[in-house]
């Protein structure tokens, strides 16, 4: 078996910033890699992050967070929010023994359509790199939840 | 207090007052200087023109003996040497991958540690010693002539503010001199020109020393030797200058920071080579014993 | 069991060219609890969406994902389409084949998996949509304008005139602004105060209008249609009842030697004062820094003459709280100071002065009453040296923003000073001659052609003093950057507009977002450039960016249609998308266990703690509450709650989950 | 090189070289003429710094030959006056360095630049052998490289009397070690010949 491994990409992006900034991305016709799915949220402050071990848990091999840049949360702060629950949710991930390379946090704002496929591809190339997410793959399968 | 000390090459050569009354000036304030073992040259206004990596390794061998040497700060009186050093240090700490290149090419560690202080801001620390042991006030109008590598560029020196600087004025001020409000506090003399252009450098000389004069100044003050050198050996070539474009040739002496506080402190103007300046000191209404000696 | 149907749209070919639209359909087809599938060339023409509509009423469905372009595009035209089939709004999906999909990868198998994959996500959510009725808050017919200068008197006035109450809160002791320190007006050279003092008199009598001057706004509570706004009048030490503004006490009053901010230190005043002679209302304030009285507790004299007895010293600042359905910001700008500028001198050169300044040298009410004499020695100036471009288009030492107005205004003030000192040199320095307005470079044109200006090419790079006179080194980039020195008797430099000083204190007082200069932002550079991202606050003037009168009116009254439309409406609809505290049978109430960490993370203050009594009316638990006028639905408190007890409406927990484990 | 306006391709520009010397982007440089009009000697340059970054700008060979090829580049007494006064930070008297070693690199240096090279080769020489500057032996120098042997001829001897021209080289111990920074950085374009 020769063939290139494809990861699976999940990504949770905010409705007003990155949400607008992949919408951009289309209007603008710029090619990226399809491995992606996106999920929206109006606010990257509402993104729970068993909502992140759940996307591992069903196969992801890499998670992206996005939302809009810092001071221009559409909600004012609920980035910033997002921001300081990820650091402590990181320790927590790091203890577990997941492999925080794999969560890419990034700002991708209305105007960015570039950096949106940008994005796309390197966390696409990163994983493909890493290689499944085979560690988390089996103990989902002994049932953590 | 204990300080390193750079003196760099004009003061063991055209600038030696500038060299004789720093040290008699900080002897008599009781600081004790301490020379950078083995020191070289800077490479001041030539290195950086032909080669960008020399200009950074001559400093970086200076700083790097007064680590060796368990020195945490460097007084450099010359302003170009202390500006050549400053803009090296900036360099290696904004480029730590510049910074390995350069420890080679040296063949000794440097880890950026040493600071580099200017004359004025050493006097600054020590204003209240000097009030105590002032004995003979300096009350003359003086012109501070800062020139150019005291403050520009303000990004790298960051010392005083880069137009219409005070440090000097108030060190003036404090022995009771009187610093003259004028334009030219900045204006840059040509020193780098100083062998090759003498035209240009009498046309500089020329607009300060002029600017400085016509405002009441009885004296010039600098804290550069390249000032000096360009404001005291060529004024011939500054006279001149003024005099074939209908100025007025001038004899107003152009004195080190140093010589003033020196002289104010009580003493010895030859400690202090006043005598070795090619315009001689001679100061209007001598009111202090030392002021108005010619030599 | 759900009833879901399905609507794979085409778009033409924009989606079908990369997606196999039959095959999409066809495998969600198969989905559990999908009864319906179907692909179709246009979903949102009306043959579309009747077929949505149709299939509503016939497979009796309780759900509908249309694929199709994004549902920034047409979420609401889906919504609206279902919902008049009969099904509640909020029970349809779009997901987005389009934008992220289609347009940006290859035909191929890989992009019709990803499009059967975006469904199949939404399906699951679908199901879990619940249905949810749109929130209906009233609304309070009173507008708010904060800042009285010309876009605020403006908005003011608009707003007024269609039929709602204003309030116009002003910090200064007069309505008027900047505008009112004008001399003249470009591109007619109009006299600024004959064309302002009318509509600043039709403010003050307006019956629509309250005026509040020497106020200001210090807390914004509340939100769209219900603010509570709390202002704070400062003190007048004078009772504006009993003044009739007759001008004794400012005659009398002993101390006149306090700078002049109106003239802009080009004047004196007396510590009892009206700012200028046409102020509205036309009653004097104390300045209390200032005035002897308050300084060694001797004088009164102002007391001792004033015919009504208004005087009061003893009077203190009070609080006024203001029911508010709309707010519009007017709160202009300041211009940058000259100390700003090291290489001109750090401002410490008398004749060195700014745009403002010279304004008011060529005032008629100015200082000299519109003869140019420079401030030093009163000296009518032979050569004046304007400079464009002084901190604007500067990163280094100013602003990196081109302030817009300069070019315009500094080709009047060379124009003015042509026309009173005959004879006169004027030079202007500048970059670009920016003068993109009607009958804006005509105008430029005139000041170089018919009145002589010298316009030179180049910035300028040191100003100094010689024999009373300022030398001027600047270039001539036209004459291949040769140097010129020009010795000046005066120069102006037209310094940068700048953000108020407090323009970042306000706009978190309000939530309105601002940009980095300080500048409030609109909510959309180009189709919302009237309305914050705060509903229900408004923008005018150059608060928001540089701008000259004529943008400046047209803004305010943009803002005024906007105030006045949503006043036409008794009551304001909201979408339903909030944060709700679950709630419960007793004995349990709500698994809210009452820690409020949600509260620390909204940035809206709409979660409020309730307390759940029993019969004998003692309270038994505290438990959160969302308020549902002040959510703005970010869902910021659901991801901070430890028990789960907050939940999003049309963002669920359920509903997250399960697009996830559909993945 | 090519004639004609026109870029080369694949060959780097000046503005593109300037950036990798000294990390200046010249692209910032928006022609006010600031740094011109504020110039001790602007007035005597043939170009000035804002012409120079002009012709660079355009990324046409011959007109980068021509700002190769001024004696403006040499004029540029790096009193800094400029960078401190540039509205767009350009850092001016670094990219003059860089010019100046590009048109050395290339040998397109303005001949009047003779002397002043002259004096900067005089000088590091004079470092090199003893490691301080000794300031007679540097001048000898100097006038042997350019001719200029009456120059100063009459300073000099007072400068002498006065005790302020020492005849005896200052010389460092470790003159190994410093010739060996020489070889180690001076690239050989800009090597000391003399």
């Amino acid at each position: 078996m020769n063939e290139r491994f494809e990861p699976k990409i999940t990504a949770f992006v905010c409705n007003w910033c990155t949400y607008a900034g992949a919408d951009l991305t289309g209007t603008s016709r710029i090619k990226y890699a399809s491995n992606v799915r996106i999920i929206r949220v109006p606010c990257t402050g509402r993104i729970d992050f068993m909502l992140i071990l759940k996307a591992f848990e069903r196969g992801s091999d890499g998670v992206i967070v996005s939302g809009c840049h810092p001071n221009d949360c559409h909600y004012t702060s609920g980035n910033y929010h997002a921001r300081r629950r990820w650091m402590v949710f990181k320790e927590q991930l790091e203890f577990m023994g997941v492999d925080t390379d794999r969560i890419t946090f990034s700002w991708v704002s209305a105007a960015e359509g570039a950096k949106w496929a940008e994005l796309v591809n390197d966390v696409t190339a990163k994983i493909r790199a890493l290689g499944p997410h085979e560690a988390f793959h089996a103990l989902a399968g002994q049932g953590i939840n | 207090m204990r300080i390193g000390y750079y003196p760099g090459c004009s003061l063991l050569g055209s600038s030696r007052e500038f060299d004789e009354s720093t040290r008699a000036v900080l002897k008599a304030l009781d600081v004790e200087l301490v020379e950078v073992p083995d020191w070289n040259c800077c490479g001041a206004s030539s290195a950086h023109v032909l080669d960008h990596e020399l200009s950074l390794a001559l400093p970086a061998r200076i700083m790097a003996l007064a680590e060796a040497a368990g020195l945490d700060e460097i007084l450099a009186p010359c302003a170009a040497c202390s500006n050549r050093l400053l803009t090296a240090r900036q360099e290696l700490s904004n480029h730590p991958e510049k910074r390995a290149e350069i420890e080679t090419a040296i063949g000794m560690p440097y880890a950026g540690r040493v600071r580099i202080v200017n004359v004025l801001e050493v006097l600054d620390r020590l204003k209240d010693r000097i009030a105590e042991k002032c004995v003979a006030s300096f009350q003359h109008s003086v012109a501070c002539y800062y020139g150019c590598l005291l403050v520009r560029p303000p990004r790298v020196v960051d010392f005083d503010r880069p137009e219409d600087p005070q440090s000097l004025d108030r060190v003036m001020a404090s022995v009771g001199a009187n610093p003259i409000d004028w334009p030219f506090k900045t204006e840059c003399c040509g020193a780098a020109f100083s062998m090759t252009r003498t035209d240009i450098v009498a046309k500089l000389g020329a607009k300060i020393l002029s600017g400085a004069v016509k405002r009441g100044a009885e004296a010039l003050i600098v804290a550069c030797p390249m000032c000096h050198s360009n404001l005291d050996l060529r004024r011939d070539a500054i006279n001149a200058h003024l005099k074939a474009n209908g100025g007025q040739p001038s004899d107003v002496p152009v004195l080190f920071v140093t010589q003033v506080i020196g002289l104010a402190l009580g003493i010895d103007p030859k400690t202090l080579g006043l005598q070795r300046h090619l315009v001689s000191v001679q100061l209007p209404k001598a009111e202090s014993a030392t002021a108005g000696t010619t030599v | 069991m759900s009833r879901i149907g399905i609507f794979i749209c085409h778009c033409g070919e924009n989606i079908s060219a990369t997606v196999d639209c039959a095959r999409v359909a066809e495998e969600s087809g198969r989905l559990p609890g999908v009864v319906h599938s179907v692909d179709y060339k246009y979903m949102c023409s009306d043959p579309g969406q009747r077929m949505i509509q149709e299939a509503i009423r016939e497979h009796r469905l309780d759900g509908v994902v249309v694929a199709a372009c994004s549902p920034r595009m047409h979420e609401a035209t889906f919504r609206r389409t279902v919902s008049e089939a009969g099904l509640n709004p909020y029970q349809c999906e779009v997901a987005n084949l389009r934008e992220h999909c289609s347009w940006v990868h290859e035909k191929g198998e890989s992009t019709t998996q990803k499009a059967i994959d975006l469904v199949r996500l939404l399906v699951e959510k679908v199901k879990r949509n619940k249905p949810l009725l749109p929130i209906q808050v009233p609304i309070t017919k009173t507008a708010l304008v904060v800042g009285g200068g010309v876009a605020g008197i403006q908005a003011a006035i608009d707003i007024a005139n269609a039929g709602h109450k204003v309030v116009l809160v002003e910090k200064s002791p007069s309505i008027g602004g900047h505008m009112s320190q004008l001399s003249e007006t470009f591109p007619t050279l109009d006299c600024s105060q004959c064309i302002l003092t009318p509509r600043m008199v039709e403010a003050a009598q307006h019956p629509n209008i309250e005026l509040m001057t020497y106020s200001e706004v210090e807390k914004v509570e509340g939100f769209i249609g219900n603010f509570k706004v709390t202002v704070r009048k400062k003190a007048r030490k004078v009772d504006e009842k009993l003044c009739t503004g007759c001008g004794l006490c400012t005659q009398k009053c002993p101390n006149k030697k306090i700078p002049d901010a109106f003239n802009e230190g080009l004047g004196k005043r007396g510590a009892i004062y009206v700012p200028f002679p046409q102020a509205v209302p036309n009653k004097p304030v104390i300045d209390t820094v200032n005035c002897t009285f308050f300084k060694t507790g001797k004088c009164k004299v102002c007391e001792k003459v004033c015919p009504t007895n208004a005087i009061r010293f003893e009077q203190e600042d009070s609080h006024v709280t203001l029911d508010i359905g709309a707010i519009v910001l007017a709160t202009g700008f300041q211009l940058m100071k000259t100390e700003a500028f090291p290489e001109y001198g750090y401002g410490q050169h008398k004749d060195i002065i700014d745009g403002m300044q010279f304004e008011r040298l060529a005032s008629a009410s100015g200082p000299t009453l519109g003869a140019i004499q420079r401030p030093s020695d009163g000296k009518e100036p032979g050569t004046i040296v304007f400079i464009a471009c002084s901190g604007s288009r500067d990163r280094a030492k100013g602003v990196p923003y081109c302030s817009k107005i300069c070019c315009m205004y500094t080709a009047k003030h060379a124009m003015l000073y042509k026309h009173k000192v005959h004879g006169g040199k004027a030079y202007v320095f500048y970059m670009d001659i920016r003068a993109a307005g009607k009958a804006y470079d005509e105008f430029t044109r005139r000041a170089i052609e018919e009145d002589e200006v010298s316009y030179i090419r180049g910035r300028v790079s040191r100003i100094y003093e010689e024999d009373g006179q300022l030398v001027v080194k600047g270039v001539d980039t036209l004459l291949g950057g040769m140097p010129v020195e020009i010795k000046a008797d005066m120069v102006v430099l037209a310094t940068a507009v700048q953000a108020q000083e407090d323009s970042r204190a306000l706009a978190q007082t309000l939530h309105v977002s601002y940009d980095s200069y300080g500048f409030f932002a609109e909510a959309h550079p180009k189709l919302r450039p009237v309305e914050t991202n705060t509903a229900g606050i408004f923008l005018a003037g150059a608060c928001q960016a540089p701008r000259d009168i004529p943008e400046t009116v047209a803004q305010a009254s943009g803002a005024a249609a906007k105030v006045a439309g949503l006043f036409s409406k008794d009551e304001l609809t909201r979408e339903p998308i909030v944060a709700v505290v679950n709630r419960q049978a007793p004995p349990l109430f709500s698994t809210c266990v009452g820690c409020f960490l949600c509260q620390s993370a909204c940035p809206y203050s709409a979660i409020e703690s309730e307390e759940i009594k029993n019969r004998a009316g003692e309270v038994i638990r505290t438990v959160a509450r969302v308020n549902p006028g002040l959510c703005q639905g970010c869902g910021t408190c659901v991801a901070t709650c430890r028990t789960k007890a907050i939940d999003l409406q049309g963002y669920s927990n359920e509903q997250l989950f399960a697009e996830v484990m559909a993945l | 090189m090519s004639s004609g306006h026109h870029i080369v391709p694949g060959e780097a520009t000046l503005i593109e070289r300037v950036k990798a010397l000294t990390g200046v982007q010249l692209s910032h440089c928006y022609q006010c003429g600031k740094c011109a009009a504020g110039c001790p000697v602007g007035d005597q340059m043939d170009l000035t710094s804002s012409q120079i970054f002009r012709l660079v700008q355009l990324g046409f060979p011959e007109l980068e030959e021509k700002a190769l090829r001024s004696e403006g580049i040499w004029l540029c007494l790096a009193c800094e006056t400029c960078s401190t006064r540039c509205p767009q930070e350009i850092e001016i008297s670094k990219v003059m360095d860089a010019l100046r070693s590009e048109a050395l690199k290339r040998g397109l240096s303005h001949p009047k630049s003779r002397d002043i090279l002259a004096f900067h080769r005089a000088f590091l020489g004079a470092v090199k052998l003893a490691g301080r500057l000794n300031e007679v032996g540097m001048v000898a120098d100097y006038k042997r490289r350019t001719g200029h042997f009456l120059k100063d001829i009459l300073v000099a001897p007072r400068m002498f009397l006065k005790g302020k021209l020492g005849l005896i080289p200052h010389r460092i111990k470790d003159r190994a070690g410093l010739r060996a920074i020489f070889r180690r950085t001076l690239s050989k374009n800009t090597s000391d010949r003399g």
